[in-house]
């Protein structure tokens, strides 16, 4: 993959770059699929029952089959919506999803690009998203979903903020911007990676990711209990499909890059464990990521609003910045 | 902090331990004796006396008698018996008043049907719904009364 | 100058967290609420004009639908108030069963609240929690009266069933076993900051508002003000029992929720001393004229069911149905001081403090 | 219901529901109706009903002497006077219609439907249907009618003459037509009414009323024994109010909590019943308060007991009591275009097969 980058650009270049990107594509559309089934079967056993057992063996296919019905579900836009705004309202979400997908480095030699501003791209694209929810929320012409749209601006501008400050710790370590030399600089023993210096930074990261997920303990743009369905109450059929598939792609896309700025990318924990590929220990590290997520959303009620902008402005924020500063001391001090 | 890794620990725990949800439509419920379910209806017992036609709290029961073909006998042989299930609420009047248990409730509880008219039962369906009888009736027969066993 | 509009909204009749058919027009301003109106009578069945062209006997069934979460309170205020007219005794084995059965149900009914309060909250899973120990109850109402919800099983001067063979020690065991959960929901939610932050301080009133307002049951002991029914006016067999009664000083939706898992606990000591008493004979029903008359006159029988004081007026003209029948509903009461409270608050409190006050929406529309 | 009862009720055309006979008021689990309602049972009703006076009135023992002319409102007493009538009347056919409605139309269909009281009170059809009855003859059903008719008059004639006072009227004396005598029961001597706990409360309660309020504001006051020797006392609506705030802040009473309140159609007039409780005495009064029926209206007791709010607004929709000084009198059950008050007596149904 590496050497593909460097060549020049011609038809045929082109057309293996297309390729491959189907195939990621699908790969992670592979990922949505049984990670919706999977959620769905955690949050099921964690609740004392089954989870999907009915559609296919042990209930594989269920996810196939929401996914079939929304396609034939009929797909209604409200007379008094924004029509033009209305469809480009997913389209808008989940775009930025996928494409944020294009830097993170799987392996050694796996990984799309290498662009050495790679985590202000990530940050910079996730938050195009925001823009699309806001634009469904009010474009549906509906109090609870302009509510929900809202909620959701805000929510996300005031977590951006300490979800990359607290990133910078990481970056002043190791001295940039790319994800791959990020990974490159944590070694292959746990204590070795970034999240033990970095602690601080990665509880906040943690916390500001749930948050840009609009997950459970700050689902409040989608708080079933209050907004209905917050901004995508009146969405039915595939659109309503691409919210859902941008959101679990931004599980996917924010746990890939917990596991890559944080736990050491590819590395295996123990050095004498590196004889086993890195991509599994990449899975590995991924897929805590991903269930640490879905014990959350069983477990946790929703926070206030109000109480959303408060943590997020005066404890988050703070915490971030003293965290740069104790990494700058730590430089300084054993000058790296 | 701590509360909510309390909390984390008590769902992990449930992830872990055995499921108490049923699968009702594959395995067929069972209930206790006592269920309240549709009612079961005996023709001959029928006197005809219109007791639970009273009783009922929605009149969704209605009946009619015929005197008794055979001339020794005097009285009333049960001619039509129709109960109403779009609006019999299955409280178990009925059965309490009755004072030959002619009418007795069951353990069945299916009632969904696809048109309204299949709700209207007549005299032979609710013969024939003879399955899982209740056993346990408290009705004014004499041995039906209320039953002290502990 | 920019010019802004207040925002209209409908919460209900269809919500998710409204606990039934109800509605609240609400005007927002931003997120914070400036007005508040409920609607109510979506399930308006007429009980009370029903109640007149029925006998006794029948309007037992109806009163089950009324708080269909607690129906055998219900049940017991009718029965109780035809038998205080006219001045039946009531067996010792009936009203033991009854004592049983009704705080089997107040264990079932703050369960159910429990469960839908987080769930409005947003946490999903106490609310499996709490239906699968309610199941438990559920059965055993299911072998007693034959019912899972309406259960139609007490009758003027007693009950209709007595406890089937097993039924008591099924009760016995289900004591250790519920408190045992108990602790579990403890550590589950009652630690957890983030609910802790949702309901500190929301939705706070003193004692003088709640008794103006005419609140009861949790709603009136949050505020400090001692009046349970089965303490200040016992009926059936509570004054044989101790048991204590949970107050709360501030009044707000942390003292309501403590106040109602404190009373859980308490219904299990209540139970666990009517089971070591249980009688072992008696009947179940008392000597009742065949014809149920009460002669002409009229009585508010009240007691303590688990949303608050329910009351039941009859007017008897001497004939077998009722000349009037009123039901006090503690839901449709409580519910008054939702106005009051909502102003100033924001959407997401709208909806905790609901939930707080426990309504059911078959007893506030009756 | 006879035996000859159409198959299924739903085709016959014009039957009001609360019309058809909905079967005799005593079928209760207990009735053994089949054949056993032999002359005992039927002694019974006519006794019990007998036993019929207002709770108003001193209560006296189970075993009622004989009628107490209470005439807790002008038709009451007709009504039973009437029921006997009818019944004595159509002894054989041993059934005891109840008051007919106030439109006595006749059911032409219904062999043998009673045109019951159309409050509601379905007919208390005493009789059992013997197999052997035959259906009721033209001619027949028409001499009840005329009974029916000639006993409303009378009783027409009773409610205007007869003071009316309300249910808890000082016992007026009001003739009653002699009655089909009948075996006299054993009469229990009448032993002198122990006085209920609560009298010296209930005396002391009207005294200081009449003192502070008006001479005439308490109309009746008795103690109802059935319901735990509660103080009862009736208040004219124009003193209500006063009434209201001084047992809301006179410090002997202080009843801050209202605990209930309830519209009642008593037939000749309308009334409201408030329960009070003083959480801290722990004092309890029930206040009955009368209007007419053609523009009822009650002082709101809202500004005293904000809970009474919710509770005026019921009674208002199903009663049509309206309540000046209420801060929004809106309908709260039925929908804001409904028309009538349902809880009324005298409620006309929109559609008869509801």
């Amino acid at each position: 993959m590496q050497e593909l980058i460097q060549q020049s650009f011609t038809w045929q270049n082109g057309l293996v770059f297309f390729g491959w990107g189907v195939v990621f594509l699908f790969v992670v559309l592979g990922f949505v699929t049984y990670a919706i089934y999977f959620e769905r079967k955690v949050i099921g056993w964690m609740q004392l029952r089954h989870g999907p057992t009915r559609v296919g063996p042990l209930g594989l296919l269920q996810t196939v089959a929401d996914i079939l019905k929304l396609l034939l579900k009929e797909d209604t836009i409200p007379k008094k919506a924004d029509r033009a705004l209305f469809i480009l309202a997913p389209v808008l979400v989940y775009v930025p999803s996928f494409a944020v997908l294009a830097t993170i480095p799987y392996t050694q030699s796996l990984g799309f690009a290498d662009l050495n501003v790679g985590l202000l791209y990530y940050a910079a694209l996730s938050s195009i998203s925001t823009i699309g929810v806001v634009l469904g929320g009010w474009a549906s012409n509906n109090k609870y979903s302009l509510l929900g749209g809202m909620r959701s601006a805000a929510q996300m501008i005031s977590y951006e903020i300490p979800l990359v400050m607290s990133v910078v710790g990481v970056i002043m370590l190791n001295g940039s911007l790319s994800l791959r030399t990020i990974v490159g600089g944590q070694g292959n023993n746990f204590w070795e990676w970034n999240f033990l210096p970095q602690i601080i930074g990665f509880v906040i990261f943690m916390i500001a990711a749930v948050s840009e997920l609009n997950r459970t303990p700050f689902d409040l743009p989608e708080a079933e209990s209050e907004l209905v369905a917050g901004y995508h109450v009146e969405y039915s059929g595939f659109r309503f499909a691409f919210f859902m598939l941008a959101e679990y792609v931004y599980v996917f896309a924010i746990s890939a890059l917990t596991t890559v700025l944080f736990l050491g990318g590819w590395h295996p924990p123990l050095a004498v464990l590196d004889f086993i590929p890195g991509l599994l220990w990449f899975v590995l590290k991924f897929s805590f990521c991903v269930f640490f997520l879905f014990w959350l959303r069983a477990t946790m009620p929703r926070i206030r609003v109000d109480q959303l902008m408060s943590f997020g402005w005066k404890v988050l924020l703070p915490l971030a910045i003293l965290n740069i500063f104790l990494t700058a001391a730590y430089i300084e001090i054993f000058n790296k | 902090m701590k509360g909510l890794l309390k909390g984390l620990g008590v769902t992990f725990k449930a992830m872990t331990s055995k499921k108490i949800t049923y699968a009702y439509p594959d395995v067929p419920l069972q209930m206790p004796d006592r269920f309240r379910g549709i009612q079961h209806f005996d023709p001959d017992k029928c006197i005809v006396c219109n007791a639970c036609a009273r009783v009922c709290p929605t009149e969704c029961i209605t009946l009619t008698g015929k005197p008794n073909p055979d001339p020794d006998k005097k009285g009333k042989v049960i001619d039509t018996y129709d109960i109403n299930f779009e609006i019999c609420i299955l409280c178990d009047l009925c059965t309490e008043v009755c004072p030959t248990e002619a009418i007795v409730m069951t353990n069945n509880f299916e009632l969904a049907t696809y048109s309204r008219d299949d709700l209207y039962k007549d005299r032979d369906w609710l013969n024939g719904n003879n399955s899982l009888i209740r056993q346990d009736n408290i009705s004014m027969l004499p041995k039906g009364g209320a039953k002290k066993d502990v | 100058m920019i010019r802004t509009e207040e925002l209209l909204l409908n919460v209900g009749p269809q919500h998710p967290s409204t606990h039934g058919v109800f509605r609240i027009v609400v005007k927002l301003d931003g997120e914070v609420i400036t007005e508040a109106t409920p609607v109510m009578g979506y399930l308006h069945r007429g009980t009370e004009k029903l109640a007149e062209s029925l006998n006794y006997t029948q309007i037992i069934p109806y009163t089950d639908r009324m708080d269909y979460v607690s129906a055998m309170t219900n049940n017991y205020v009718l029965v109780h108030a035809v038998e205080k007219m006219m001045n039946i005794e009531v067996p010792e084995r009936a009203e033991f069963l009854r004592l049983i059965v009704m705080e089997l149900q107040r264990v079932a009914s703050h369960l159910v609240w429990w469960g839908t309060y987080l769930l409005d909250i947003g946490a999903m899973s106490p609310f499996l929690y709490a239906f699968r120990d309610r199941e438990i109850i559920i059965d055993l109402f299911n072998e007693i009266s034959g019912a899972r919800l309406t259960y139609n099983y007490m009758r003027v001067g007693g009950v209709k069933w007595d406890a089937p063979s097993g039924w008591i020690d099924k009760v016995r065991d289900f004591i250790p076993y519920m408190r045992k959960r108990m602790d579990e929901y403890d550590r589950l939610v009652s630690g957890n900051e983030i609910f802790l932050a949702r309901i500190k301080g929301v939705g706070q009133y003193d004692a003088d508002t709640a008794i103006a307002y005419g609140l009861s049951g949790a709603n009136l002991r949050c505020t400090g003000v001692d009046w349970d029914l089965r303490k200040t006016e016992p009926y059936s067999l509570y004054d044989r029992f101790e048991f204590d009664v949970p107050l709360g000083q501030k009044g707000d939706c942390y003292d309501r929720y403590l106040i109602r898992l404190q009373e859980i606990h308490e219904s299990l000591r209540i139970l666990e001393q009517a089971v070591a008493q249980f009688p072992s004979g008696g009947d179940t029903m008392g000597k009742v004229p065949r014809v149920i008359r009460p002669p002409a006159g009229e009585v508010y029988a009240r007691i303590e069911s688990p949303r608050g004081e329910i009351g039941c007026y009859i007017i008897s003209k001497g004939k077998a149905e009722p000349y009037r029948l009123k039901f006090r509903r503690p839901s449709f009461v409580n519910l008054q001081i939702l106005p009051k409270l909502l102003v100033g608050e924001t959407m997401t409190n709208l909806i905790t403090i609901l939930g707080g006050v426990d309504i059911v929406v078959g007893e506030v529309d009756c | 219901m006879s035996e000859d009862n159409q198959p299924t009720n739903r085709e016959k055309p014009l039957l009001e529901p609360d019309q058809e006979p909905k079967g005799p008021a005593q079928a209760v689990e207990g009735e053994l109706e089949a054949s056993t309602d032999n002359t005992a049972d039927d002694r019974n009703n006519v006794g019990e009903s007998a036993a019929n006076e207002q709770m108003e009135v001193k209560q006296s023992e189970m075993q009622e002497v004989g009628v107490k002319p209470t005439d807790d409102k002008g038709d009451a007493p007709a009504d039973n006077a009437q029921e006997k009538a009818a019944e004595a009347e159509v002894q054989p056919v041993e059934r005891k219609g109840d008051a007919p409605a106030d439109s006595a139309q006749e059911k032409a269909a219904e062999a043998e439907a009673q045109p019951a009281e159309h409050k509601g009170e379905a007919p208390t059809e005493a009789a059992a249907d013997k197999p052997a009855r035959k259906p009721l003859t033209e001619e027949e059903r028409a001499a009840r009618a005329k009974a029916a008719a000639e006993a409303k008059a009378a009783r027409a004639t009773a409610a205007e003459g007869g003071t009316v006072g309300d249910s808890a009227a000082e016992p007026a004396a009001a003739t009653r037509p002699a009655r089909a005598p009948r075996a006299p029961k054993e009469e229990e001597p009448e032993q002198p009414k122990v006085p209920s706990p609560k009298q010296p409360v209930l005396d002391r309660l009207v005294e200081q009323l009449r003192a502070d309020i008006a001479p005439d504001a308490v109309e009746a006051s008795i103690i109802n024994e059935t319901d735990g020797h509660m103080p009862t006392v009736t208040i004219k609506a124009e003193h209500w109010y006063q009434t209201a705030q001084w047992l809301r802040h006179n410090p002997e009473w202080a009843c801050d909590y209202l605990r209930n309140l309830s519209g009642v159609d008593q037939e000749s007039y309308l009334a409201v019943v408030y329960h009070l409780i003083s959480l801290k005495t722990r004092m309890e009064v029930a206040v009955h308060v009368k209007t007419d029926r053609e523009q009822p209206s009650i002082a709101s007791v809202t500004p005293i007991w904000p809970t009474a709010d919710w509770n005026e607004r019921e009674t208002y929709d199903l009663f049509g009591i309206a309540f000046p000084g209420h801060p929004n009198l809106r309908r709260i059950m039925m929908s804001d275009d409904w028309v009538g008050h349902p809880l009324r007596k005298d409620y006309e149904q929109l559609d008869s097969e509801v």
